[in-house]
């Protein structure tokens, strides 16, 4: 079936980023992966699965349950040459990685007079509704993205996964990527089979319209698409943007798009207060509010711990229904 | 090894052996009701069945008081169950019903009770030690005499944390136990992959007692248990217990295809020739303490009390949504 | 001489948080205080000299090196019917703490359904100029507040200082305390000899005025009101209001304050991006955008890991001249 | 305690007989002249000085190969001097000028120096635990026969950290020496407060090789260093090693009465009986290697190395304010 082969290829996000690791390995010897269970296991999430027969319990390194250990190994082996990448499965683990991470990462090549370089890759997964607890469900990208020394990727399709993977690799600099655990398997979209770079700082327009900015990260960037359609069905225009990076942040897209439309929500899967939507809605607002028909509206998960029961862990995280609903009123349709 | 407890089981009354006996039981049949909750998709994310390790929370927890303390583990269910957590609570807990031990808030990883000395399984691989130590810290002060039990898996000792913890215990001379359920693997990786040198060794980094002793016979865990917990409660200090066990089914109830981890003749080792239930009704029966009969009555009640707090579980309602913001702070 | 029995007494910021702690720990015996070098140093910073000497070792308590172990050790004893205060020195420690502090602590009266209580008080420090660089100069402050399950104190006076700290120890819930280590010794005000405290979660206006609003947090409402001072010079009237703690947040007192003046900077003393003054411009925007005049303006930590050398480590914290440099050209005068 | 080298210590040559003893004497007049600087206010902020402790640095250190990697500590002058730092960039950088290591930006307790080795001072207590074992692992992946070095105080067995980098480094045979530099106290807390049962046992804990030596005999340092330095560079693997010491002045240059936790006789008797540099003058005038003469001039030259050094960095300009944000990125 020749047709096929010609047929846009699709993936889904997590194999997109086992893609985009394996490019880089093969392309690299100096990058080499380490976690809990990454080998055989190919993770937890087993996004990785297969990734050790081509390169080796040498390269795809099972750790000990030693997040903060391997993390700080991960820093030192970065500085003396190599490229690594440190998988601590639940992104909620990173509150035990954080002294390695914040206080030794991302100060030392500022702190060493930009001697010493630390390119590293920290993978960290975001994400409720999985009926997983307040322990296993947070998205904290908000904690790394407030430490200046450190980038922060948070990628929202198969496409953007692999070519930010692949740039946050050849970065001389720690990175820390938030992978949904949602989207792995469900959100599936098309990745070039060839090796692409999306360089971190650059946002990303998902879709164009002209009454409203949904600005939205990670999981976000599909409700937000969701609730843009069923505006379209009441006649309302709503361009979604997506930053695709906290840091470095591509304000002027974000800027740019709001100024045109005049309303904005932003909306994140990271806890309400003291977060992602604070940063960015207070930004536009300083930078565009003479072109705002009203105050930017923000939109993130409840501000409690995240609970187990289906009943209440759903109302947690932001639907389209509440995109849709708050859109609709801020446009007077 | 400990031969403390197979040199004198006849120590232990007979109310008692036939109660350690009855205990693993109701963890065996629990979790099995949670397999099965699982495979027809009733019960909501996943679970961590204790199946194979039940002499461990038996033998540990018959030998504490309703008010000395525990901390578990995301393998949790025995521990709570042998601390005296009511089955019907529980399920209603793992299914997110708002009769659950805490209002369906906190699932399978999160059990907790105060009316047993329950402080909560965690989710965070050793996260509790200093949760059990703090308790242990509270107990000496507040001049009670309780002592506090924190289990871990072996995967803890790659915690930084736990190392902390038990420094600080031994310093200051606390009541606390660490209990260390080896089961050969952390998740998908054999333990041996993960930790250089003796477990043991890692106790007298910091002169702290320990003993190693066998998982799966009941009465040796309650003797060695019983003897270090007194200690403790005498004010003599903390100690450190490792159990050799082996989980039975997968990391979690999703983890079906294990070849690949670790052999099936292994497994069928364990389930075949050391099931600590098999063994202990066996020894029951060999020493006269009980017969068949007696031992089938025990399942079969308990059989009863599980179906009927499965089904209770079921058929209880879900939190109303309204309640999410409810419980944050006190 | 009994006129100075009847003078205002004064005391230093390090003064009445000493005195706060002496207070709590007389009336509550389950009170205990922990932490490196608390005893008979009195801390690092010297803060508690002399506590010792009336409650003991059993009360103040030397602790190894271990802020994570003595941290989730209180955690425990909260659990178990005490009132621990954990002192971690450098607020820069708080990474080391963290799922002690956001896992454990905060998620715990939550996730068992409000069966179990943490009274735990964790006293951190914030604050830069001291040349102690990047791993010892931190604001760290907006981490724990995007954490639902915490409350946050950043008190900026001696009186301030004492009664949220009594209300701290009164809470049954886990509550980070940042002292401003330059306040220690730098700052004094009136401090009554007597019991009271200052309910979590109420504002207060520092200063009253009507033509711009400055928010400023700890170390910043002196900058701020310094500020005042200079701008009434000029004729600008600002009011001051500190909203004393991140969460609760006292928001009204804070939207009032800038609907009435329609001019509104937040000052803070963290890392300028995705910190507290984003979360707190954010809402004054959305509850208060028909009555500004303008943009809300924000003022943080120059988003840069803290320098050592004094000629760079001085420009990276909002000063007065910078506060009424934007204040006035935000008046127009 | 090792006897390693006090029994050959006539196996070191001469001319690194000598260089032990101007290494030595090199850090602690560069300390003398911190204090000074200190108490002159020309220094900002703290510093942590080495002095007593010299005979550690420099006995690993010359054990080691510029391309040898180590970390280093808060008290961190020692080490980078030791490894072959610049006393002008050292004190440019203490005073926060341009011309030092870090541009200023790092001052005291962060000195790094990629040509020598240095992976950097740091400020977090264990916080370089993990560089230290990362660089070794580095250096084994790349089949590189480099060492790494991780100096930390005693106080550091409290951070967790150092106990799951000792189990990682174990675990993959990694080439990293664990250099424990106990002078007793951490901060203003004797040792024994803070530390329970015996330091070595942290190391068996992990079925680490490890010795307890003198840290005051810095022929015994370099003796024992040497023959773990080269037992982890032949891939046997790495080791803990613990060094006995003494800090005389105070944790930092503003700890001056210092009476409340450690009694003056105790600093008395560590400076007048146990200086490194005495001891390895006496030794070298005793076994014929130096005279008096010979040492003397070692001390005036250093002693004009180290004024024009800090003349140098009196001297010389702090950075533009405009450089505060430059080297955030790479
Ligand atoms: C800090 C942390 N790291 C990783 C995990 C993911 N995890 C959950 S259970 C587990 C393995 C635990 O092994 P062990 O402690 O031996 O307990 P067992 O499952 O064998 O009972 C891991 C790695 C976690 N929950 N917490
Ligand atoms: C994680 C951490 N906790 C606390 C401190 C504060 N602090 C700096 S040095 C020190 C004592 C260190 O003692 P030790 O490791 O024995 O080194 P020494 O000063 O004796 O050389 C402490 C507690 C710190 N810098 N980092
Ligand atoms: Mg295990
Ligand atoms: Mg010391």
């Amino acid at each position: 079936m020749p047709e096929l082969a010609t047929a846009v290829r699709e993936l889904t996000f997590g194999e997109a980023i086992k893609e985009a690791i394996a490019e880089e390995m093969r392309r690299d010897p100096r990058v080499v992966l380490m976690g809990e269970d990454v080998a055989e296991a190919g993770t937890t999430f087993k996004v990785l699965v297969g990734l050790v027969d081509e390169f080796g319990k040498e390269r795809i390194i099972d750790t000990p349950i030693s997040e903060a250990g391997f993390t700080g190994l991960g820093v030192g082996a970065a500085m003396a040459g190599m490229r690594p990448i440190v998988d601590i499965m639940f992104g909620d683990f990173l509150m035990i990685i954080m002294d390695q991470v914040a206080n030794q990462a991302a100060k030392i090549h500022y702190m060493s007079g930009g001697k010493w370089k630390v390119p590293l890759v920290i993978r960290a997964t975001m994400g409720a509704t999985r009926r997983s607890a307040a322990q296993h469900s947070q998205s904290l990208h908000a904690w790394p993205s407030h430490i200046p020394g450190l980038k922060v990727v948070v990628p929202s399709t198969p496409y953007d996964a692999k070519g930010l993977f692949k740039a946050a690799v050849r970065e001389d600099n720690p990175v820390v990527i938030f992978e949904h655990k949602i989207s792995y398997r469900k959100v599936k979209g098309h990745v070039p089979d060839e090796d692409y770079i999306i360089p971190l700082g650059v946002a990303d327009v998902k879709r164009e319209g002209t009454d409203i900015t949904l600005i939205a990260l990670s999981s976000m960037v599909q409700v937000a698409l969701g609730a843009a359609k069923m505006l379209e069905e009441v006649g309302i225009s709503a361009e979604v943007v997506d930053p695709r990076t906290t840091w470095p942040l591509d304000e002027k897209t974000l800027v740019e798009s709001v100024k045109k439309t005049s309303r904005c929500i932003v909306i994140d899967e990271g806890y309400f207060r003291y977060g992602i939507t604070g940063e960015l809605a207070s930004l536009i607002q300083e930078q565009a509010f003479f072109d705002l028909d009203g105050p930017v509206r923000r939109l993130g998960a409840m501000h409690v711990p995240i609970p187990f029961s289906p009943s209440l862990e759903d109302v947690t995280v932001p639907s389209e229904r509440q995109v849709f609903d708050l859109a609709r009123q801020m446009c007077n349709k | 090894m400990s031969t403390a407890a197979t040199k004198s089981p006849s120590k232990i009354p007979t109310d008692k052996l036939l109660r350690l006996y009855k205990q693993m039981v109701a963890i065996r049949l629990f979790e099995e009701r949670v397999n099965d909750l699982y495979t027809r998709a009733l019960m909501p994310g996943l679970a961590h069945l204790y199946i194979g390790e039940e002499a461990i929370a038996v033998g540990v927890c018959e030998a504490l008081r309703t008010d000395d303390y525990i901390t578990s583990t995301h393998r949790g269910h025995g521990h709570c169950l042998a601390k005296g957590a009511s089955p019907d609570l529980m399920f209603a807990e793992l299914l997110g019903k708002e009769a659950g031990y805490c209002k369906g808030k906190g699932g399978s990883m999160h059990i907790a009770d105060p009316a047993t000395g329950n402080l909560g399984a965690n989710a965070i691989v050793g996260g509790s030690a200093g949760i059990a130590t703090g308790a242990a810290y509270a107990s000496k002060y507040l001049k009670q005499d309780r002592v506090a039990v924190c289990f871990f898996g072996e995967g803890a000792l790659g915690q930084g944390l736990l190392y902390e913890e038990l420094n600080l215990a031994q310093l200051w001379k606390l009541p606390v136990i660490f209990v260390c359920e080896n089961n050969g693997y952390n998740e998908y990786t054999h333990f041996s992959e993960s930790t250089a040198g003796d477990v043991s060794a890692r106790a007298d980094a910091f002169g702290m007692a320990n003993e190693t002793a066998d998982g799966q016979n009941v009465r040796e865990v309650f003797a060695v248990a019983s003897k270090y917990i007194e200690r403790a409660r005498k004010g003599e200090g903390p100690a450190f217990l490792q159990f050799k066990t082996y989980r039975y089914h997968g990391h979690h109830v999703g983890d079906i295809a294990r070849a690949y981890y670790r052999p099936k003749a292994e497994e069928q080792e364990w389930v075949t020739q050391r099931d600590p239930i098999t063994l202990h009704g066996q020894w029951l029966m060999d020493n006269g303490v009980a017969d068949r009969a007696v031992l089938d009555k025990v399942q079969a009640d308990l059989i009863a009390e599980m179906d009927a707090a499965v089904e209770f579980a079921v058929n209880s309602p879900y939190p109303d949504p309204s309640k999410v913001d409810q419980d944050i702070y006190a």
